[in-house]
């Protein structure tokens, strides 16, 4: 209905192959760019950052980076909390032990740090398939948690067994400790989300991402055509925690400053991000932020019209925001196995054919 | 005959009876997998909510009563009975029952073709509803359960250890019980699924959906079936678990344990998932007993998994598992 | 246009019309082709270096001035470039109709004694191929596609990119021979040659000058406005003069790009893509997309549905006087504007016409309500009246005075007359040179002040000084009682219903008029569908006693309409019988421009003529058809005879 | 017919030296013997088919030539030089395609992703190039991109370049298989049953895409197919299999008039 093809064609194969091929489609990109990066910040309050831009920003790099492992490379994960608390004690022990480093290089670091965690959990991949594998990388979810919580060197011996993000600046702003600025945060951490996805879409839409893909598609036909599935496994597993890393990061120095590893990166955060990209839509960038989005919003919303609106209990609200979260995951199952992201593909061809129906 | 080594066999001997309730939660998982396909991770939410439903319905709560008193203000709490545990666990049967033809009419039956990973999936959203219901019906508190199960420490083994080694194996009544429940059941279940009629529809089932329609198998009943089997095999693990340690959230944790315990033994195998159980139970115990005080305690939370992996990258189907064969 | 003055003096061929664009925007566009997944853009000096490496390879090659070179294929680049290649070269190119079968293309070949042939692809070589043992001037061949040709003997082919690879080597002397034949060139040299497909006997080579059709460019190009940023997609046959004037004339004069499609089957999704600013399409495609149209509606939901009959209805009755620049009220300029939004917009961007800043259709008349329906979407559709032999144009019309039942005012430099019997003549710049080795039919057709006869009758309307055609000239003639017969003007009254695909009226010295009818099979079709009427072929669905009916109801219609006008009363439809096979260029019943060919339609079904006039109820009869893969074959049926109820002029009077 | 100099087919294309050489090849999956000690050779630029009855040992016999099953007994030679125990995705890399009996096309992507799956053997751009999109990684994209488009162009699917494979009808689904296989420009195209499960009309389209492959890239070609007929005017050289044995070798009149031949497949048929 809104879009306006006619002359709008491609004339090399890089037009042709760009992330959004029909005009209509970027300039809703562009837009959404320069709404999230010069207008919004102007409008934040620390409930607004804090409730939903903080852990929809962050949640989603996490998202992206599941995605890419399990929407697009097929191997199904559930060690992302694990992972994020990598992410997260990585960059602990890099701030506490090089203070005058930026924040950018340790997360990005950590992101690294991760990366290589993940690879040796993604190992057994080689082997191991399907269930085998999702249950496998529970392994890395308990032995990580485990870890970060036995182990003193980790949370600098701290009596509570806590790790606490201490004050950082990035050209003179303050962006983790106590005294940070809403719009500073959000923009620092929005900087992260707008390149990943830039990124994540670059290599799915290349060789990397085809060689993922062959594997989640065939694995034995994708290795007969010379896919080496070492690489393609290990890249995946490798990119992935890398994204997961780097939201674990922001998770924990910027978004809550204090983090006990049980807590925050149990098994219920992995199963969250999970939910995200199924609910989102697995292998679409887009339905990473979709999947982020809906699960951010969910429960704010029920805690409003529950507790604030209706003024029951916050237990009784927890307990059916769970009910919610579980028949809704359900719901989308049987409804769109392939999520917001699919309804969002149909809708969109739907607007194209307008006024015709097919 | 050094000390060290007679603690081991305590510990040995308290692995094997927690490995033969590994073994009882996995054989969930396992008849539900082979019949329908389906890796059903609410297993363990469904023991929670088994057993809160059996104190429930002893104690005679009123459900949802929670939520009542919110909406109206009232304070209704109790209908006042207290009712023999049989009578507890007829009806909270029922309710497994009940609980295992909604699942199937309402879910499942709307996703019979889908890859088994959406079905996975499925069931870890069954697994949050039902432990967001649960608490709703009968509140988040932890709940003491007793059903008149033995408890405390076996004195005969006590002495009996004592006289051999001079040192008192502590084992407590309850864990033998429950393993004398749990082998029954196991028996059971492995004469129910090779010997019955419904048994070995169910094996057809899991062998080839469509032959087994052919034969006039109605896939509908098997589901139900088996649904309902699981539900039971939660109720006891529930009751050995609550009377044990309380009926709280902690309880669903068992189905995680039940997992490494699959991988070791095979999804599709009943055999493999009890001898993974005991493995499991004695491994984790033996380990934490020898290099947990090492390494900081606590080990038990992963060392299954980390065990399961490792035997799993040299045999990629279990130890009981079919060998898949690669073709084009 | 700024260089327009220079252009006076020297752009006297395509050539150097060629020079001239790549001089003045070398880098901008000239041909666009759909290849390989993209649009694959040949600039204007691209464009110029080809012309000019095929123009030496053809040389190379031994082609010699006044040498006719033949071309056949689908819309390509490539092979409008090589028409000024041949130019260049001092050669004259012929295009062919790449549908056109062995025998019809052996007969122009032969008559125009073709030395070279540039052929699309393997389809078009074989046929080439096939019938050259008679055609003795035939040397050399030249391939686009090489597919599936690597076996063949290549003593007499070659590929396009060695001819132009040669022509890059070639030596000075064959440079030098090239700078000579191109300067040899004026502007009464011949530009083109082109065979019409004469609606009776044999096609005649219609000769145009560089002036014929650059003076025809030049004065169209200003009427329309038409700039070097115009678009327009080449999918119309390149041996149709319409065509040759829109992509190469008046392309290589005002400078716009010419884009052809991947493929006849991709079309639509092309010219999609493109979206012309500059568009022109017989009748009868917007006729078939209008159905289309409609026909994809009916399977929409209701809101939608509604929507657009709603919005349509505003657009029938207030956008083609938006577009002429009427007044219209504010609140209906508003209405319109949503309606644009959801409704206009989206329609014509999925028929690729959102761009479209100037249409034309022509060659016959076309369903007012059809024009209608485009006209008030906001397409500036236009009419235009013209032929070979004028380089298209006699008359068209002007933005702002457009209308279904006229064909516009005389093209600038174009003077039109009214003969007594009522036949159009013109006179103009575009007037052709000659048919070629038929001097007797250029005297037929075009007198010594060079007025020429169209062969068609119309009038003058007195107040807008617009043109009307009633017919062929010769089609119009008395019935016994002495009335007007004019066929034409009732068969496209018939044709305008969506319905009817095709009719063919006779009643010339008889005292009633009886015809033909072939139904639409898409339109009917669908119709049978949606009340699951099963059929299984054309002929079963044409004798469907319901079909007759809703046939019959249109022809009653048509009959009121025509009484309604004392001239031509005499003409109404008294029996008529849907044919049991559509008429076909194949069988010969159409020219390739799908116009009937009447006297061999009637000679073929004199048995159901005759039938028509002695009363009969149904006959049975057989025909002989073509199929497309050139085996003959018959196909039998036995036919019912309708009666049409007629209206007399007299009792119209009364009421 | 199983000497080593050239030969001439009967289009009279000149048939040159052995591609690849199987000899005395044995194969066993456990107790059962798939393939017993069998010889014979592939030439450049022929069209070489393996027929046999159901069950005969040649999908074994091409997965044994794709490097998919190592043999446990025999030695394979490749282009000269013996063939080690290789990795299959190692294959892809000597320049062997191949398409599989069942489809094993990546569902969940386009044609033209499919397609270009064949090229990434050739994509060797670093990950950060491939991040940002620019540089080499843009550059292969591209150039790899014109190559597979004259594949698809080749096969005649331009119009569902863009389409999911999951879309497409079996016939499809087929020829965009055998795109996928051209597109890394193979030295040997292996087809296992080409055109199985297809009506007249798909075989004669599938015939004709093989022997223009064979034609317009001069593609050593080997194929299995058990629908004689189709082999028969295909290839030039025929190997007929029975229970995993060789029982023919030669040109396909010769293996026509050969008795074991006509026994396997009339006589004392078994499936």
């Amino acid at each position: 209905m809104f879009y306006r093809e006619a002359g709008d064609f491609s004339k090399t194969y890089r037009e042709d192959s760009q992330t959004f091929p029909i005009r209509f489609d970027r300039y809703r990109y562009y837009a959404v760019l320069l709404i999230a990066f010069a207008i919004i910040p102007f409008f934040l309050n620390d409930y607004w950052v804090n409730a939903i831009f903080l852990p929809f920003l962050i949640y989603s790099i996490a998202a992206i980076g599941l995605n890419i492992l399990t929407g697009y490379c097929g191997q199904v994960s559930l060690g992302t909390g694990g992972f994020m608390a990598v992410g997260a004690y990585a960059t602990y022990k890099l701030m506490t032990s090089f203070p005058e480093v930026s924040m950018v290089v340790h997360i990005l670091l950590a992101g690294g740090i991760t990366a290589f965690v993940g690879v040796l959990f993604g190992l057994p991949s080689l082997r191991i398939k399907g269930f085998y594998l999702a249950v496998a990388t529970l392994a890395a979810q308990f032995f990580l948690v485990w870890l970060f919580n036995r182990v003193p060197w980790f949370y600098n011996n701290s009596a509570s067994g806590q790790i606490n993000s201490p004050e950082r600046t990035l050209l003179g702003v303050p962006i983790t400790g106590a005294n940070t600025e809403p719009w500073a945060v959000y923009l620092f951490c929005l900087v992260f989300v707008a390149l990943s996805a830039v990124i994540a879409r670059n290599l799915t839409r290349g060789a990397m991402g085809r060689k993922w893909m062959a594997i989640r598609d065939m694995d034995i036909a994708a290795e007969i055509i010379g896919v080496n599935p070492l690489t393609a496994k290990l890249s995946a597993f490798a990119i992935s925690s890398f994204f997961v890393g780097v939201s674990g990061a922001l998770f924990f120095s910027v978004y809550l400053g204090a983090v006990e590893v049980g807590e925050v990166f149990g098994i219920n955060k992995s199963f969250l991000v999970l939910f995200m990209i199924i609910i989102g839509g697995l292998g679409s960038i887009f339905g990473s932020f979709a999947g982020a989005a809906f699960l951010v919003l969910l429960p704010v919303l029920l805690k409003n019209v529950l507790v604030t609106g209706l003024g029951w209990p916050t237990d009784i609200a927890a307990h059916l925001e769970f009910m919610i979260v579980g028949g809704l995951i359900i719901v989308f199952l049987i409804m769109e196995p392939h999520g917001i992201a699919q309804l969002w593909r149909i809708a969109k061809e739907k607007l194209r054919l307008w006024p015709f129906p097919h | 005959m050094p000390d060290q080594l007679v603690y081991a066999m305590e510990v040995f001997l308290n692995g094997l009876m927690a490995g033969v309730l590994y073994a009882l939660v996995a054989l969930g998982f396992v008849l539900i997998y082979k019949a329908s396909g389906i890796f059903n991770y609410a297993q363990g939410v469904m023991a929670l909510f088994a057993a809160m439903t059996l104190v429930g319905v002893m104690e005679g709560q009123v459900p949802f009563s929670h939520l009542i008193n919110a909406l109206l203000g009232t304070k209704v709490h109790h209908f006042g009975w207290h009712l023999p545990a049989f009578i507890g666990i007829v009806s909270t049967v029922i309710v497994m029952v009940l609980l295992a033809w909604l699942v199937q009419r309402i879910i499942f039956k709307h996703l019979v073709g889908q890859e088994p990973i959406i079905l996975f999936m499925a069931t870890i959203g069954l697994a949050y509803f039902m432990e967001g219901f649960g608490d709703m019906m009968w509140g988040s508190e932890i709940k003491k359960l007793d059903v008149g199960l033995p408890q405390g420490i076996n004195l005969w083994i006590d002495e009996t250890t004592y006289n051999i080694f001079d040192y008192g194996f502590f084992i407590d009544n309850l864990d033998i019980f429950a393993t004398i429940i749990a082998a029954i059941l196991v028996g059971g279940l492995v004469i129910f699924s090779q010997y019955t009629k419904e048994g070995r529809a169910m094996r057809a089932v899991a062998d080839d959906h469509q032959a087994a329609l052919s034969v006039g198998v109605s896939l509908n009943f098997i589901w139900i079936m088996v649904w309902s089997v699981a539900g039971f095999v939660a109720l006891v693990a529930g009751i050995m678990w609550g009377t044990k340690s309380g009926v709280q959230f902690s309880l669903s944790l068992i189905a995680l344990k039940a997992l490494p315990v699959l991988m070791l033994g095979g999804f599709t195998s009943i055999p493999g998932a009890i001898v993974g159980g005991l493995i499991i139970g004695v491994g984790e115990k033996l380990f934490e007993f020898t290099v947990g005080p090492l390494i900081g305690g606590a080990t038990e939370n992963w060392f299954a998994y980390v065990l399961a992996l490792l035997v799993l990258v040299f045999r990629p189907q279990g130890l009981f598992g079919e060998k898949i064969i690669e073709r084009v | 246009m700024a260089q327009s003055d220079m252009d006076a003096t020297n752009m006297v061929s395509l050539p150097a019309l060629l020079r001239r664009n790549a001089a003045n925007f070398g880098s901008s566009a000239a041909f666009r082709e759909k290849e390989f997944g993209i649009w694959q853009t040949w600039s204007w000096s691209k464009a110029l270096n080809e012309a000019e490496s095929l123009a030496l390879g053809l040389i190379e090659l031994g082609i010699q001035p006044g040498d006719f070179v033949a071309i056949l294929g689908r819309n390509r680049p490539d092979l409008y470039i090589s028409m000024v290649a041949i130019q260049m070269a001092g050669a004259t190119p012929v295009p062919q109709y790449q549908d056109s079968v062995a025998e019809e293309m052996e007969y122009v070949l032969a008559h125009c004694g073709a030395k070279f042939v540039v052929a699309g692809d393997q389809e078009q070589v074989d046929k080439v191929l096939e019938i050259q043992s008679n055609l003795p001037d035939f040397e050399q061949m030249i391939y686009l596609d090489g597919r599936g040709l690597r076996k063949y003997d290549h003593s007499k082919l070659h590929s396009f990119a060695s001819v132009m690879e040669n022509g890059k080597n070639s030596g000075q002397n064959s440079k030098s021979t090239l700078k000579d034949r191109e300067n040899a060139l004026t502007y009464d040299s011949t530009c083109v040659m082109l065979y019409t497909s004469g609606t009776t006997g044999r096609p005649k080579g219609v000769v145009l000058s560089n002036a014929n059709i650059i003076e025809t460019a030049k004065t169209t190009c200003e009427f329309d406005d038409l700039k070097k940023t115009d678009e327009i997609v080449a999918y119309l046959p390149m041996a149709w003069i319409g065509d040759f004037i829109f992509s190469v004339g008046q392309a290589m004069w005002s400078g716009f790009c010419v884009n052809c499609p991947e493929s006849a089957d991709t079309l639509s999704t092309d010219l999609r893509e493109i979206g012309p600013t500059y568009y022109f399409a017989p009748p009868r495609v917007f006729e078939m997309q209008l159905t289309d149209v409609m026909i994809r509606m009916e399977d929409s939901g209701r809101f939608k549905k509604w929507l657009f009959d709603y919005f349509m209805e505003h657009a029938r009755h207030v956008g083609g006087n938006i577009l002429d620049g009427k007044s219209v009220g504010f609140g209906s300029r508003i209405k319109y504007f949503l309606g644009d939004l959801a409704v206009y917009g989206p329609l014509k961007n999925t028929l690729g016409l959102s761009k479209v800043r100037v249409g034309y259709t022509a060659g016959e008349a076309i369903g007012p309500e059809i024009f209608e329906f485009y006209r008030s979407l906001g397409i500036n559709l236009k009419q235009l009246y013209g032929q070979t032999e004028a380089s298209v144009y006699i008359t068209q019309q002007p933005d702002g005075e457009v209308r279904g039942d006229t064909v516009g005012v005389p093209t600038p430099g174009v003077e039109v007359r009214i003969g007594d019997n009522g036949e159009v003549y013109y006179k103009s710049p575009g007037t052709f040179v000659e048919y070629y080795k038929n001097p007797e039919s250029t005297a037929e057709t075009k007198d010594p002040e060079g007025w020429v006869a169209t062969g068609d009758a119309g009038f003058f309307e007195e107040d807008t000084g617009h043109l009307r055609i009633i017919d062929r000239a010769k089609d119009v003639s008395k019935m016994s009682d002495g009335s007007m017969f004019a066929p034409k003007y009732v068969e496209n009254k018939l044709k305008f219903y969506p319905n009817i695909l095709e009719s063919v009226v006779f009643g010339a010295g008889k005292e009633r008029c009886v015809a033909f009818i072939n139904i639409d099979l898409s339109a009917v079709g669908n119709w049978a569908e949606r009340n699951n009427i099963a059929y299984s072929s054309y002929q079963e669905l044409a004798g469907h006693p319901k079909v007759l009916e809703t046939i019959q109801s249109h022809v009653e219609e048509v009959n009121a309409s025509i009484a309604k006008d004392k001239m031509l009363a005499g003409c109404q439809v008294h029996r008529f019988l849907v044919l049991h096979k559509e008429l076909d260029a194949d069988d010969g019943e159409l020219t390739r421009t799908r116009k009937v060919r009447r006297k061999i339609i009637a000679e073929k079904f004199e048995d159901l003529i005759n039938a028509l006039y002695d009363g009969s109820s149904s006959i049975y009869t057989e025909t002989e058809v073509t199929y497309e893969d050139g085996r003959k074959g018959k196909i039998s049926a036995t036919l019912q005879i309708k009666d049409a109820t007629t209206n007399s002029v007299a009792d119209l009077a009364a009421q | 017919m199983n000497n080593t100099d050239d030969y001439v087919t009967a289009d009279g294309r000149t048939i040159g030296a052995v591609v690849m050489e199987m000899k005395n090849i044995t194969l066993r999956f456990g107790g059962v013997t798939a393939i017993k000690d069998i010889t014979f050779d592939i030439r450049e630029g022929e069209i070489r088919a393996i027929i046999g009855p159901n069950g005969a040992g040649k999908s074994s016999m091409l997965n044994v030539v794709s490097g998919f099953y190592v043999p446990q007994e025999g030695e394979v030679f490749f282009r000269g030089e013996k063939r080690p125990p290789v990795k299959p995705f190692e294959v892809a890399r000597q320049g062997i395609a191949r398409t599989f009996q069942n489809i094993a096309l990546f569902e969940g992507m386009s044609v033209l992703d499919n397609v270009m799956t064949g090229r990434l053997t050739q994509m060797k751009a670093g990950i950060f190039s491939q991040a940002i999109w620019r540089g080499k990684a843009e550059q292969e994209e591209v150039e790899n991109r014109e190559i597979c488009e004259r594949v698809i162009d080749f096969l005649e699917i331009q119009s569902i370049r863009k389409t999911p494979v999951s879309r497409l009808p079996y016939g499809l689904k087929k020829r965009v298989e055998l795109a996928r296989a051209l597109a890394s420009e193979p030295k040997l195209l292996l087809l296992d049953e080409p055109m199985a499960g297809m009506n007249v009309e798909e075989k004669e389209d599938m015939s004709r895409f093989i022997l223009d492959v064979n034609d317009e890239f001069g593609t050593t070609i080997a194929l299995i197919e058990h629908d004689m007929g189709v082999v028969m005017d295909l290839s030039d050289r025929v190997v007929v299999m029975d229970y995993g044995k060789k029982i023919g070798d030669g040109t396909p009149d010769e293996v026509r008039n050969n008795q074991a031949v006509i026994d396997a497949y009339l006589g004392v048929s078994h499936d």
